[in-house]
């Protein structure tokens, strides 16, 4: 029996993995920078577009068997997709610099490669292609962060993110193997269906064992505390546009997968992964601030600042968890949450990236923040589009993005009735401004050497200017980011 | 068949990987230990098949796209495995710093 | 122009003119002369007006201000005693302006003291005139905060400065009690006018609390025990200052309050009972501290003290009129004294009587008013002094309780020492010998300070035959203001005594100074029994001491937990920073380890559901 | 329409000033600042002249605007004015009027002029948006737009310790106002709206009497911080201190009134049984900020550290009105703040130039002002006996009548209270007398030996507030005029206390 | 206890007490031969599981592939070949965790599993598994082809610093 593919559905998806191949291909005939990053900018654009398209139809499925469906091209779907392709498209473009001394062929297939992973992670709909598709979506970036070859720095971080991600794999493998052996199902509807109707499997103490480490094993890709450990090394040793797709598209990969899993899968067993999410959530944004308070490079800090966004974005899903009236209600609103932080978060990185990249000379890595004192003089517009992009994360007007950010996690905490997370998340926001700030001001600093202007890259003015543009305009109108959030089918 | 024997030779052999990733310091030894804990992983998929009624093969499905990724996975790590020893002369991974980028030179205080 | 109009601008005149004088450039010595005296005349003719067409009481208002159901009335409510303060105050204000012009004419800072002046007028007439007791704390306190300017004024004495933030400090302490009593007084009645809370009823409990937290302020602007202490030391500030401030304003705004809300103080025995004693141990406190003093306006100053005493005694014994009658002569008299011992000081250019001597032939006009003033004093018949001194004896004499003996003993008691300092300055000032070269060629004063001086010898001579005058009794609201009996042979006497003891002594030697006789009494005396040092060491270090650990503790408890808080947290996530500087396998560790202690959570929280 | 203006015309011209030259964008700023303060004193006009009294606890803005913004976090633009808002704005937009002024001529040592007026610009949206909201989540916002710019000023343009003091400032202040975000979502969450209209209409109906609690502590704490309550209060001395002189002003002129704002119409507006519960604690608070500012200042060496900390005691003062939360008490608590706003701004002002001149603050080093700088040693001591509360002065209402509502709520508590209040206020003028002895009197110390005189951009910024002081101090009505009917019915007809017993 | 009970437990322990050797040994060679051992044994398990497919994988890909690679780079690392002392890191945590783990583990499937039966389907054939393949799992397996294109090059990017250098 030949079953019918969707391929409209699968669009993307194809164009995303085209992409990949065109890279290469056009790598090998023609092996000039600027082919190469236009084919791989042009597909991810055409990727987004697909997306679109693809969101404002019909919801189609594929790949369906009677346990439920694969591939579901669903709004939410559509709207990671469109996320994916455009971060991947803003870091190619932040990338021009970098790949002077990087292969560019290979630099950008195995960052559409990533994209295709992180496109297909949206649209899957059972544990195998979730899983497939994450580790798609990380493997290529394994590579990445040792891609600067001859840095010691760059090859331990590289060490530390494959060490650290292939035993998280292999956790959330297991538990995945434990749901199967329980359930006899992985497509996230038959598991939903077994786990609430079940009973038996409720007495079953592996049971929960197997959601947890299936959750653990996720969260170490949101750099969660106690599995993040691997991110600072990462970010460091990686080139500066890997570090912020890191921190950016790989981030929202593993939010997504959270997300999926808990709330689609795993409902049913939310209230056992509740207080573990809700602890890592503050664990995560605690450890996260408070290291960050310590931090002398630059691409460090931002690495603990995204450590510690992690634990706003998972503090929603984790006080619904715990909430006492767990309605669908407060459950569509927690997911809208986590989705739309995610968004305004994601905007604000690349933002913060940006700058870094257009601050340092040519490939350069993060270096300390010292260096970038005085440069408010040198380059005022880059330092303004830094400063919003750091007070935006510290959650602060003019970084309306970030204020409305806190806010919607402020009041889908408080909504869920969990109010001393909305103070932990608060207190946290003060910590977190301790060194946002500081670095602002650095920027503001007077000069110790008269510095000698670098230059902008055109295509990381446009990035980061995009970037900035984009910050303003979901600054001031983030009901944009609401109404995306809330087409999210999950929870419903 | 009772399930529960491969069951927990699954479960030993996930153990002695954790252990192995967590004694080792051989970068390569600690990869051969990654291998038991998703060999165990395996195992657990294929199991199940067996034991679970009316499965398709999906386990063994699972089982064989893990193997993929593990060998994958493998090839990747050791490549990058080798890059450190290029550079580094070693491959302890408890030489390699986690963070070293802390603040030291400033005084602790608001300001 | 109307009554109603008229009222409102007897305080509003000099404070126009205060207001124009204190804009004006320093230079300008003629405007602000002009600008001062028009004031304080202007004040006079609409008082002199008032006085002759005001026969009834009356009153306006209109809302200042509305906090709540409290309503902030700013209206005037004038009645007979009302207008003769007010004279007073125009006349003494007068006399003072016209005087400074002579007394600072090579001062540069004389536009700022004459606008200070007319404001410290205005003050004291909006005190006199409002019905209104938040308007009256307006003036209460502009009052004070001029007497601390003016007695700052003078830039070459050290301890102006020290004197003129004791003087507003002081009386800001009493007035703490005083606003406190307003409040009561205010909370009360729902409102401020003074006609509403006085014809309120007050359950006895809180008029008595209301009284006594009023009487704090009584005590502290008219300088009684134990609030007396700024007044002293006040005569730092130039000496017409001091003529202003202890004739006719500030001093006299205590009683002249007391006097009007005096339902509220005889409601119950207790407020009478606190004036009674307060009255008499301020009144020998005072004239005991004056016969010890060198300096002669300190002796002027203690004197006042003790004066002032006199009223708040007749207060005491249920006589407010007879007290005004008193603050009416005394204000004439004291400020005659004041204005004369300025020129006396004019002329020898120093304060100190051991430094004078002899002067009565190179000064007549002062020597000759300077003893009418001494006579009005010292009571001496038909001066001023005389009528009203032996009118609030008589009150109290009249009066029966332990109270009224009580004022009445220190009273007579008061008369014979009274007697011996003022006989005492008379004679070291007039008499004897020259004790300097200044004092051996002394020369009258140039007119603007002799004739005020002059003039003032009037009244206080005068002041005292209104007693006879029906119409003057009615405005004070009394009757029998002048008792010719046997009983004022007692205070006679006994002034006579204190005059002949003063002059015998005098006579043994005329070069030393009487006080001597006193032995060691003379120190206590001459640091009025070391009140000041008392509350030094009672009131003033020990706030000092609570003020510095306070703000130790301020700084380091308080900020320093604050402080802290941050260092802590700095230090948390230096501490939370190490755990990271490791190998690549504590991270494994980490997450192993949080995978099996999640797992095992979890398993235990599933297991308990 | 004029409420929009109020806040884009500095909004807009903030990013013009920032962008233009030096010279020019100041220029053009201190037109925009002007333009502002014509166009905030048209506010005054009623869209309904005569409305039709609304019984209860209506709160009737002379001039509204209510537009979605983001429906999805319950937040919409809705702007308004009534009588207890409408001097606060003015004072906002006049003392933001006279620092440009004085910027136009005196620009702090660490120059770019520009964006000093354009920060004071932007601080001038937050602070007027704060007054103006009508939404619990639009305040928020507003509220947070102050703490950058602030920061900002002191932090480039401040003294010694100025990173120090601004990051004690932001970091504290952020403090606050997370906590007023979680307060104002507890209240949103309970009750399904942000209308601060409705809100304060139906008492907080819906939120159960723990969740009133919750709420008002959450908000009390983060204005308190803001205020500051003693023992909040230990940032606001070193950001003073290091401030620059416009800074300070707009710090202490206004920033500060956020807070009490912020109490009045959000706190006690919205939970006001919440507020009748915690109300002791906080007048006990507010005492204790008065007795420690006053005696902290009494043994204080440093010029614009005692300026500082009179502050703390005279926000004590405004505290302890709101605190007995009667009509009364609002009352004074508004009149207390506009005269603080008055005359603490002209304290900075010439403790700024004094030290501008003097090279030093330390009281120990000053002296004999008045033989050398005659007017200004003059107008210093017109500044410190208005703030000691000098009756006939601005200063004198909002203090003494804080002491009548303390006396006229009753009881053993408040009427120690009002006892120890009153108190405070002799200490107060204990240390202002003290500190015009140590300046201004005395022989000139060599730190103040030449002084120049003043400039005409001194006299321009300082002039306005002079005649204020004394106009308002005689004429109070000017602002409690109209404040009364809304305290009046926010207060429930006299005292909230009634009404929730 | 039935044939494959037996043959379950026996390969079962194999696996294990080679898995155990592969952790502890101090040859870094033998432990990489220990490995085969495990593997090899769980593969013998998987065909009493009736999985040949995989079990054949197994052997094919990960005693040929896998070991093979690694044992190439404990050589390219220049491992000595004898008993080195340095492998290992003092251990409790991991004694604590690796123990905690398995058998934590162990505990939870016993209680799960008990000593229930069932008994073995069919024995699976590839065709079978290819169906379900390329019926319901097309999709992962054709993102796990980019998967392993992206794997391919970027070993060989890492391994060859002169790729895509500036020439």
């Amino acid at each position: 029996m030949v079953q019918s593919v969707d391929h409209a559905a699968l669009l993307p998806t194809y164009l995303a993995a085209g992409t990949a191949l065109l890279v290469l291909l056009v790598d090998l005939a023609i092996a000039r920078r600027a082919a190469v990053l236009t084919v791989a900018v042009l597909g991810a654009a055409a990727t987004g577009v697909a997306a679109v398209v693809i969101g404002r139809g019909v919801d189609r499925s594929t790949f369906c068997t009677a346990a439920g469906c694969s591939y579901v091209a669903d709004d939410t779907g559509a709207l990671l997709a469109v996320l994916f392709a455009g971060l991947t498209l803003v870091v190619l473009l932040l990338s021009v610099p970098a790949l002077r001394s990087l292969p560019a062929g290979e630099y950008c297939f195995l960052l559409a490669c990533a994209m295709t992973g992180g496109v297909a992670l949206g649209f899957s709909r059972d544990l195998i292609t979730l899983i497939v598709s994450l580790e798609t979506l990380t493997l290529p970036l394994y590579i990445l962060v040792g891609l600067r070859r001859r840095s010691i720095g760059s090859a331990e971080g590289a060490v530390t993110f494959f060490v650290i991600s292939v035993v998280a794999t292999a956790v959330t493998l297991l538990g995945a193997a434990f749901l199967y052996a329980l359930t006899g199902s992985v497509h996230f509807g038959g598991l939903r269906a077994a786990l609430a109707d079940n009973a038996a499997l409720r007495d079953i103490p592996l049971t929960a064992a197997a959601v947890v480490l299936v959750l653990v094993g996720l969260a170490f890709k949101v750099a969660a505390v106690p599995f993040h450990a691997w991110a600072p090394a990462a970010y460091d040793g990686a080139p500066v546009p890997v570090a912020a797709y890191l921190s950016t598209a790989s981030k929202l990969g593993g939010v997504v997968a959270i997300l999926y899993v808990a709330v689609d899968a795993l409902r049913p067993w939310l209230d056992v992964a509740g207080p573990a999410l809700a602890a890592l959530a503050v664990l995560t944004m605690t450890v996260g601030n408070l290291v960050a308070l310590r931090q002398r490079r630059m691409v460090r800090l931002l690495a603990w600042s995204s450590v510690a966004q992690a634990g706003y974005i998972l503090a929603p899903l984790g006080a619904f968890a715990l909430a006492g009236g767990r309605t669908d209600e407060a459950l569509s609103l927690a997911v809208a949450a986590t989705i739309a932080y995610t968004v305004f978060y994601v905007v604000m990185e690349l933002g913060a990236f940006g700058a870094v990249i257009a601050l340092r000379p040519g490939d350069a890595d993060g270096g300390e923040i010292a260096d970038y004192r005085g440069t408010a003089r040198t380059h005022p517009w880059v330092a303004g589009a830094f400063v919003l992009a750091l007070v935006g994360l510290a959650g602060l007007p003019p970084g309306l993005a970030g204020l409305f950010a806190k806010v919607v996690v402020v009041r889908s905490l408080l909504g869920g009735q969990a109010g001393w997370l909305a103070i932990v998340v608060a207190l946290n926001a003060v910590v977190g401004l301790a060194y946002y700030v500081r670095v602002a001001a650095t920027l503001f600093g007077p000069t110790t050497e008269t510095e000698k202007r670098v230059r902008v890259p055109w295509a990381v003015a446009a990035a980061l200017g995009a970037a900035t543009a984009v910050a303003l305009v979901v600054g001031f109108a983030p009901q944009l980011v609401l109404d995306a959030a809330a087409l999210s089918q999950l929870g419903r | 068949m009772h399930p529960v024997i491969p069951y927990v030779t699954a479960a030993l052999l996930f153990g002695l990987g954790v252990y192995g990733v967590l004694r080792r310091r051989n970068a390569v030894l600690l990869l051969m230990s990654v291998e038991l804990m998703l060999n165990a992983v395996n195992l657990v998929l294929v199991t199940a098949d067996a034991s679970v009624v009316g499965a398709h093969a999906t386990g063994q499905v699972f089982a064989l796209f893990v193997i993929v990724i593990a060998a994958a996975e493998v090839g990747v790590g050791l490549a990058l495995v080798l890059q450190l020893y290029r550079l580094h002369r070693n491959i302890a991974v408890d030489t390699v710093a986690l963070d070293d980028g802390s603040l030291d030179d400033e005084p602790v205080g608001v300001g | 122009m109307s009554i109603d109009t008229l009222g409102p601008l007897l305080p509003a005149v000099p404070f126009v003119a205060a207001l124009l004088g204190l804009l004006l450039p320093q230079r300008s010595r003629t405007v602000a002369a002009v600008l001062g005296i028009g004031g304080a005349a202007g004040a006079l003719l609409i008082a002199i007006d008032l006085a002759l067409r005001v026969d009834e009481p009356y009153s306006t208002s209109v809302e200042l201000v509305r906090f709540g159901n409290l309503p902030v009335m700013f209206g005037v409510l004038i009645d007979q005693p009302t207008l003769l303060v007010a004279l007073a105050v125009g006349v003494v204000a007068l006399a003072v302006q016209v005087y400074s012009v002579a007394y600072l004419a090579d001062d540069d800072r004389y536009a700022p003291y004459a606008a200070q002046v007319s404001l410290f007028t205005a003050a004291m007439l909006l005190v006199v005139v409002s019905g209104d007791l938040i308007v009256l704390l307006v003036g209460w306190e502009v009052m004070g905060i001029c007497s601390y300017l003016l007695i700052g004024h003078d830039r070459r004495l050290p301890e102006a400065p020290k004197a003129a933030v004791k003087a507003f400090i002081v009386t800001r302490v009493g007035d703490v009690g005083f606003l406190l009593g307003i409040v009561v007084l205010g909370v009360n009645a729902g409102s401020f006018q003074i006609a509403d809370v006085v014809g309120s009823p007050l359950s006895t409990t809180e008029g008595t609390v209301a009284a006594l937290l009023l009487l704090a302020g009584v005590a502290g602007k008219s300088a009684q025990f134990p609030l007396h202490t700024w007044l002293p030391d006040a005569m730092a500030g130039p000496t017409p200052i001091s003529a202003l401030i202890h004739a006719a304003t500030m001093v006299a705004a205590g009683i002249y309050v007391v006097a009007r809300l005096y339902p509220v103080f005889s409601a119950s025995p207790v407020p009478l009972a606190v004036l009674g004693v307060m009255a008499a141990i301020t009144m020998l406190l005072g004239a005991l501290a004056a016969t010890a003093q060198d300096d002669i306006k300190r002796v002027l100053a203690w004197s006042t003290v003790s004066q002032l005493a006199y009223m708040v005694g007749a207060l005491a014994v249920g006589a407010p009129g007879v007290a005004l009658f008193h603050l009416l002569t005394h204000a004439a008299f004291k400020a005659l004294l004041f204005l004369a011992a300025g020129s006396v000081i004019h002329a020898v250019g120093s304060n100190l009587m051991s430094t004078m001597g002899g002067l009565r032939r190179g000064m007549p006009v002062t020597f000759w008013s300077t003893t009418i003033g001494l006579g009005a004093l010292i009571g001496l018949p038909p001066l001023a002094g005389f009528w009203s001194k032996d009118a609030i004896l008589a009150a109290a004499s009249e009066e029966t309780g332990w109270v009224a003996v009580l004022v009445f003993v220190s009273g007579v008691v008061t008369v014979l020492v009274t007697a011996w300092y003022a006989t005492r300055l008379w004679l070291r000032t007039f008499f004897g010998e020259p004790r300097s070269d200044a004092a051996r060629h002394p020369h009258e004063p140039p007119g603007a300070m002799a004739w005020p001086v002059a003039l003032l010898a009037v009244p206080s001579a005068l002041l005292g035959f209104a007693a006879f005058s029906g119409g003057f009794e009615t405005r004070l609201g009394v009757h029998d203001l002048v008792h010719l009996d046997a009983s004022i042979l007692v205070p006679l006497v006994v002034l006579t005594v204190g005059v002949l003891a003063a002059w015998l002594v005098w006579r043994r030697d005329t070069a030393a100074d009487p006080a001597r006789v006193l032995g060691p009494l003379r120190p206590v005396f001459a640091n009025a029994f070391y009140i000041d040092n008392v509350q030094d060491a009672l009131v003033v270090q020990p706030v000092r001491a609570l003020a510095r650990s306070v703000r130790r503790v301020d700084e380091s408890i308080v900020d320093g937990a604050v402080e802290g808080t941050g260092d802590g947290t700095l230090r948390l996530g230096e501490a939370v920073a190490g755990v990271h500087r490791a190998g690549l396998s504590r991270a494994a560790t980490a997450v192993l380890a949080g995978a099996l202690l999640i797992g095992l959570a979890a398993v235990a929280l599933g297991g308990v559901q | 329409m004029i409420l929009v203006a109020v806040l884009a015309i500095p909004a807009v011209f903030a990013v013009v000033v920032a962008l233009l030259g030096d010279r020019i964008g100041r220029i053009v700023g201190t037109a925009a600042a002007t333009l502002t303060f014509l166009t905030s004193l048209l506010l005054a006009v009623r869209d309904d002249p005569d409305p039709l009294p609304v019984g209860g606890r209506a709160i009737q803005p002379w001039q509204e605007l209510n537009v979605p913004w983001v429906p999805g976090l319950d937040l919409r633009f809705h702007l308004g004015v009534d009588g207890i808002s409408y001097p606060l704005v003015v004072l906002t937009t006049l003392l933001t009027l006279l620092c440009c002024v004085y910027t136009l001529w005196m620009v702090p040592d660490a120059g770019r002029g520009r964006l000093l007026t354009a920060l004071l610009l932007v601080i001038e949206v937050g602070i007027v948006g704060t007054f103006l909201a009508l939404d619990l989540v639009l305040f928020f916002v507003f509220f947070e737009v102050v703490l950058l710019p602030m920061y900002a000023v002191i932090a480039v343009w401040g003294g010694e310790g100025r990173r120090h003091a601004a990051r004690k400032f932001v970091l504290y202040t952020l403090f606050g106002s997370v906590l007023l975000l979680v307060g104002v979502f507890t209240i949103v969450a309970a009750t399904g709206t942000a209308d601060i209209i409705r809100l304060t209409a139906t008492s907080g109906a819906g939120m159960s009497r723990t969740t009133q609690l919750v709420a008002f502590v959450l908000l009390a704490v983060a204005f308190a911080v803001k205020s500051p309550l003693w023992p909040l209060h230990t940032w606001l001395p070193d950001a003073h201190t290091e401030a620059p002189t416009v800074g300070s002003v707009i710090l202490a002129g206004v920033l500060l009134k956020m807070g009490t704002y912020g109490l009045i119409r959000v706190a006690v507006g919205v939970t006001p049984d919440g507020a009748a519960r915690v109300a002791p604690v906080l007048g006990v608070l507010a005492v204790a900020a008065i007795l420690v500012g006053s005696l902290v200042c009494l043994a204080q060496t440093a010029l614009k550290r005692l300026i500082a900390y009179s502050s703390v005691g005279h926000m004590g003062f405004v505290l302890l009105g709101i605190a007995t939360l009667s009509a009364v008490g609002i009352q004074a608590a508004l009149i207390g703040n506009i005269a603080h706003g008055l005359i603490t701004g002209l304290l900075f002002f010439l403790a700024g130039a004094i030290k501008d001149r003097a090279h030093t603050g330390d009281l120990t080093r000053l002296g004999g002002l008045r033989e050398t700088a005659p007017t200004l040693a003059g107008i210093l001591g017109f500044a410190a006996i208005a703030s000691l509360g000098l009756p006939g002065l601005a200063g004198f209402w909002g203090e003494a009548f804080a002491v009548v509502a303390s006396f006229q709520r009753g009881g053993p508590l408040w009427t120690v209270l009002a006892v120890a209040a009153a108190i405070g206020g002799a200490v107060t003028a204990a240390y202002f007398l003290r500190l015009l002895r140590k300046v201004t009197h005395g022989p000139a110390a060599p730190s103040v030996a030449s002084m120049p005189r003043l400039s005409p951009a001194e006299f321009v910024s300082w002039a306005p507030l002079i005649v204020l002081t004394l106009v308002v101090g005689l004429l109070p009505a000017l602002v409690l005029g109209m404040a009364f009917d809304p305290v009046w019915s926010l207060t429930y007809d006299g005292s909230l206390v009634w009404f929730s017993r | 206890m039935t044939t494959a009970d037996v043959l379950l437990f026996g390969l079962g322990a194999v696996a294990v007490g080679a898995g155990l050797l592969v952790v502890t040994t101090k040859h870094v060679v033998r432990a990489g031969l220990w490995l085969v051992v495990t593997l090899g044994a769980t593969a013998g398990l998987y065909l009493v599981l009736t999985a040949e497919l995989v079990a054949w994988v197994q052997v094919l890909l990960y005693v040929g592939a896998v070991v093979v690679l690694l044992l190439f780079a404990v050589m390219l690392t220049r491992a000595p070949i004898g008993v080195s002392y340095d492998l290992d890191r003092p251990g409790w945590p991991a004694l604590l965790v690796g123990a905690g783990s398995g058998l934590g583990l162990g505990a939870l499937l016993v209680d799960a599993y008990r000593w229930s039966t069932v008994d073995l389907p069919a024995t699976g054939s590839a065709e079978r598994l290819g169906t379900e393949i390329f019926r319901s799992w097309v999709l992962p397996f054709e993102v796990l082809s980019v998967l392993l294109l992206a794997a391919l090059v970027g070993a060989i990017i890492v391994s060859r610093p002169d790729i895509g250098e500036r020439r």
